[in-house]
């Protein structure tokens, strides 16, 4: 569905990607985990279009996307929801999601994905006229995933969902990553919390100083020593 | 007396309030600050002048064609200046305020320098408000800028198209992972930003002196109140045309018009020392 | 009495407790590492230290003066000198002038011996020193290189160089090794040895390469969520069994 | 140099009696635009410049007109008045930055002017004031325009020369450095608003040197001289020269000064030829004219840049 091929991202001079390949296949999580500063961030903003790739391919269900604006990404349906939640503080959580909606004409399928979203996310119906930036930074996860779902996307990229919360927050979090995986979604996660992404996604890809250091079966790659090593260097 | 001053109050608050709204709005989307925008005021008036006082249409429809008129010098304005100096709000400023010389260079040869552009007042007499005696041109200036601002409310917070104006003013890079066409959004804040400049100018064009120059004062105040409201701040910017619009009346009234002007910049130099993001700005994290 | 006292210091943004109730204390001559995953407090804390936000409550004392609420110049005349994540250099400047630049906090400038050039006594030892801490750093092939023709590695040495230039007690890095290649990264873990050992300076490294930190650092304290995880050496905090959840994750994660 | 000046010395008796005036003219504003490169070399546009110019002219009037006093001590003593209003001006303005504090430092600039159009004693009000004495010295009326061409020449000579030094100077380094990277030069203990504050009021006591100059030439002057329509002539000269260089802004105004004098018989047509010029450069050139050089240098000697552009310590 999804493939990078030999991707270099620059800032300035300085690459923080390095010639990297990943596949996605229909229907399944990948999981790119790494220590901070790895460049998983920089290889889903080269996804959705945020930064343009100094050289490789993007390919999306057959065709190149890596010259496209991010407009035009997320029309194919690639969603995003970004590290740091990056919701719109001063909106309510309903017109977040209904912005999520904003490139559909399908009023009445749109209507459904708001009452599947409230299903996921009940929290985000009890706070529907709460403006966003006064949410907690759960809630605030969950309406970015909710507004990048509003678009109907074939393809979810999640950049660190788990970041600055609580171990049940991310838990909770986790199980609706599984949800939404359960029901047919194609997903890309990008965490730091590698033993909750290796649980969830099928494949993964571990990222040190921008190379991909290891990949294959997320069950494999669970009680690898090297996984530790690429974390806390010793 | 009292009485009178208030009233006067609420209506410069008013005409305030569509210029600075219109500045603040350009500003908050995309840091488009708009040198010319009292040039724009002017046009507006022109667009009266030309269209009710040489052609003789009737008033409120020479007041609504200032709307489009120089809304498409707003969405001009965007694509042939900002635009191109999108990454340097500074530069895209400058640059209006040579588009400012070019308009008082066009119309002044079109219509005359020298001569103050009268146009007559369509709605003679006075409305009587417990003794005070306001000119029903003036009276005509409240509802027009309540519909003004509950229009653009209305636009802002119930139509898409403005929710998503909205978003690109708090996250444009976010907004563009909605699928928001930002060059769009920017030729529609300019669009609207223009519109209400000339809006103002229109409905002031009976009681305010017609000439080339008469965006000068308009744009000092126009920015005294974007940076007491918080520069992107449109609710700022409507808070703030109100306490000017107070202030300069009760000291016109008690002094004279260049106290209150100056009054005018020692509030605004106050609200920099105390609160230097503005009444209702907020400080970027 | 250490050399940089932190004592209870929390920072809040609006209802977000960025940094809560930390204590550190570092000793002259020490490399300090302060790491932590993603989101943890670092750089707020960083911050907080160089003066760049103003603590909600708690102090920090720097060679027994309190900094907290200074401005960072001010903190930087102190003695406590910061780097920056970014290339921080004048980029249009020489390598030399870089540090001539930095060195001119050392004497106030006055704006009537500069245009007499009366002055010229103070820049020629500014000069000699300058060029003595590019030399220590092997920047000296450089020294008329403009800054922003240096190799990344270079521009972020030259960015400690800036740093040293105002005669620092402590020096604070944040990130020093990041988008660096191996022999890069070497070069600049030598510089923050010898820097140690040679001119006794003390050094605070927030870094996320851990292999830098586990190799660089005397002692290390362990952020997570804002607060203190833990302190220890290199040995303690690798083998921690909080601090290898923190950065992946808990074991006990039920699905 | 010196040829410049023997030049500029021969200047008056090879011109007729109206370019001596357009010199003199060329040489207030040589002054102005280079003051105004000052504040700009720490990244603070002001809009309130051609104000500080004002002060110079008015506090020029006040002390000529009121004591009487020399035009030796008229100018430097207007320099200092100006210094010190555009201090407590910028005061305020420090807490702002960027496109705050230019439209902030419009907004105080025009409160300066509106108490000249306000207060008819001293400052004559909305009509300014006239009556201001062309000075003389050692017998020599500066009525003349040729003498008085002499006396601006020294004191252009010598404020250019002044800004030269501050320019090369450590001072104008660190400017420069706050302008790159403001967060950089706090961080090595540059205390910014300082040297900002300092930059403001020294570009307004040259701004104040250029003004008085102006008010012993005219006789005169008005508010309207200084608004914000000048203001805008004045940013068209630094805009279409740049102001990365010392030379930048002289250039732009030479250039700006033949487009003018060019452009007399386009009468009240010509503003739109400047507004239009302002445009282009802002939109196609914002480096102005100094960047082509660079670009040309670079194109034709594929060498390094030579010293002169960059601030080197050796240079000075």
């Amino acid at each position: 569905m999804l493939s990078l091929d030999g991707i270099w991202v620059h800032y300035g001079t300085v690459a923080a990607v390095k010639g990297i390949s990943i596949e996605v296949g229909e229907n399944e999580i990948v999981t790119l985990i790494g220590a901070n500063g790895a460049g998983k961030t920089t290889t889903l903003r080269a996804i959705s279009g945020l930064h343009r790739p100094s050289s490789g391919e993007i390919r999306f269900q057959g065709e190149r996307i890596d010259r496209l604006t991010p407009e035009e990404i997320t029309a194919r349906g690639i969603a995003m929801a970004p590290e740091g939640r990056r919701v719109f503080p001063q909106m309510t959580v309903m017109e977040n999601l209904e912005m999520g909606a904003y490139l559909r004409q399908d009023g009445a399928r749109v209507k459904r994905d708001f009452e599947e979203i409230f299903h996921h996310f009940p929290i985000l119906r009890e706070r529907r006229k709460q403006m966003a930036g006064t949410l907690s930074g759960g809630q605030q996860q969950m309406l970015a995933m909710g507004r990048a779902l509003m678009s109907g996307p074939k393809l979810l990229l999640l950049d660190e969902p788990s970041l600055g919360l609580s171990p049940i927050m991310t838990q909770e979090i986790a199980k609706i990553v599984r949800e939404l995986h359960q029901l047919g979604r194609t997903i890309v996660l990008v965490e730091q919390n590698a033993r909750m992404a290796l649980r969830l996604a099928k494949h993964a890809y571990v990222m040190e100083t921008g190379n991909i250091a290891l990949h294959g079966l997320a069950e494999d790659l669970r009680h690898d020593p090297k996984i530790q090593q690429t974390y806390l260097g010793a | 007396m009292l009485i009178q001053t208030i009233a006067n109050s609420v209506v410069a608050g008013s005409v305030y309030a569509i210029i600075a709204v219109g500045l603040a709005m350009a500003f908050g989307v995309m840091k488009m600050a708009n040198f010319a925008h009292g040039e724009f005021f002017m046009a507006g008036a022109y667009v009266v002048y030309v269209f009710y006082a040489l052609l003789g249409w009737p008033f409120p429809a020479a007041v609504l064609m200032a709307v489009p008129i120089v809304g498409a010098m707003g969405i001009a304005t965007e694509r042939l200046i900002f635009r191109p100096t999108r990454d340097n709000v500074m530069a895209g400023f400058m640059a209006t305020a040579g588009l400012a010389f070019i308009l008082q260079v066009l119309v002044g040869q079109t219509w005359g320098v020298g001569l103050m552009r009268s146009v007559p007042t369509p709605y003679m007499g006075a409305m009587d408000i417990f003794g005070a005696k306001i000119g029903w041109q003036r009276v005509l200036v409240l509802p027009s800028a309540v519909l003004m601002l509950s229009a653009l409310w209305f636009f802002l917070y119930r139509v898409k198209a403005g929710k998503a104006l909205r978003a690109c003013a708090q996250d444009p890079e976010m907004a563009r992972l909605q699928g928001i066409r930002i060059n769009r959004m920017t030729m529609l804040a300019m669009a609207i930003s223009g519109a209400s400049a000339g809006l103002a100018g229109a409905l002031m064009a009976p009681i305010h002196p017609v000439t080339p120059y008469m965006g000068h004062g308009v744009i000092l105040t126009a920015f005294i109140i974007v940076v007491m409201g918080g520069m992107e701040s449109i609710a700022g910017a409507v808070l703030a045309a109100f306490l000017l619009g107070i202030v300069h009346t009760f000291v016109t009234t008690l002094s004279d018009a260049v106290t209150a002007q100056m009054v005018g910049v020692a509030c605004m130099a106050l609200v920099l020392i105390v609160r230097p993001q503005g009444l209702l700005g907020r400080v970027k994290a | 009495m250490a050399l940089l006292e932190v004592r209870a210091l929390v920072k809040r943004f609006g209802g977000l407790v960025a940094v809560n109730d930390v204590d550190l204390d570092v000793e002259a001559g020490e490399i300090r590492g302060i790491i932590g995953p993603n989101g943890a407090g670092k750089t707020t804390l960083f911050n907080l230290i160089s003066g760049a936000l103003k603590p909600t409550s708690g102090t920090i004392r720097f060679d027994g003066k309190t900094v907290s609420g200074r401005k960072p110049s001010q903190i930087a005349r102190a003695g406590l000198v910061r780097t920056f994540q970014r290339n921080a250099m004048f980029p249009t400047y020489s390598v030399l002038d870089n540090v001539m630049l930095a060195r001119h906090t050392q004497k106030k400038a006055n704006l009537f011996k500069a245009i007499l050039g009366t002055d010229r006594k103070d820049e020629e030892r500014n000069l000699l020193r300058a060029r003595e801490i590019i030399g220590f750093l092997d920047l000296s092939e450089f020294a008329d290189e403009l800054a922003r023709n240096l190799s990344h590695g270079h521009q972020r040495i030259l960015g400690i160089a800036n740093a040293l230039a105002v005669e620092p007690k402590l020096i604070m890095l944040d990130e020093p090794v990041a988008g660096m290649n191996p022999t890069e990264t070497a070069m600049v873990t030598g510089h923050l040895r010898r820097l140690r050992d040679e001119w006794n300076m003390t050094v605070i490294l927030v870094e996320h390469d851990m292999r830098t930190v586990m190799e660089t650092c005397d002692y290390i304290s362990v952020l997570n969520f804002g607060e203190k995880l833990m302190e220890g050496d290199p040995g303690q905090v690798s083998r921690d069994r909080r601090v290898i959840e923190a950065y992946l994750g808990s074991e006990e994660i039920d699905l | 140099m010196i040829a410049i000046l023997a030049l500029a010395s021969a200047a008056p008796f090879l011109a007729r009696a109206y370019s001596v005036e357009v010199l003199i003219l060329f040489m207030i504003n040589l002054i102005l635009v280079c003051s105004y490169r000052i504040p700009t070399m720490t990244g603070d546009w002001s809009l309130s410049h051609v104000v500080m110019m004002g002060v110079g002219a008015y506090a020029t009037a006040l002390l000529s007109k009121w004591w009487d006093l020399s035009i030796l001590l008229t100018v430097p003593l207007s320099a200092v008045v100006a210094a010190l209003v555009g201090f407590i001006l910028v005061t305020p303005l420090i807490r702002t930055r960027g496109f705050g504090f230019f439209i902030a430092s419009f907004a105080l600039g025009e409160f300066v002017r509106l108490c000249w159009v306000k207060f008819r004693d001293p400052f004559g009000g909305p009509r300014g004031m006239i009556g201001i004495p062309s000075g003389e010295l050692g017998g020599i009326d500066f009525f003349e325009p040729v003498p008085y061409y002499f006396f601006v020449l020294v004191f252009a000579f010598a404020s250019l020369l002044v800004m030269y030094r501050i320019d090369r100077s450590r001072i104008g380094r660190t400017f420069k450095a706050i302008y790159t990277d403001a967060e950089l030069a706090e961080s090595v203990g540059i205390d910014v608003p300082r040297y900002r504050a300092l930059a403001f009021a020294t570009g307004a006591f040259f701004a104040g040197i250029a003004g008085s100059l102006l008010a012993h030439r005219l006789g005169a002057v008005d508010p309207k001289n200084f608004d914000v329509t000048t203001m805008v002539y004045l940013i068209i000269w630094i805009v279409v020269g740049g102001t990365s260089t010392f030379w930048g802004p002289i250039f732009g105004l030479t250039v700006m000064s033949v487009v003018f004098e060019w452009s007399r018989p386009l009468l009240e047509w010509r503003p739109l030829l400047f507004g239009g010029i302002l445009i282009f450069f802002l939109v196609f050139l914002p480096g102005g004219l100094e960047s082509l050089f660079g670009k040309i240098r670079e194109r034709f000697f594929a060498r390094k840049p030579p010293a002169k552009g960059s601030p080197g310590s050796s240079a000075t």
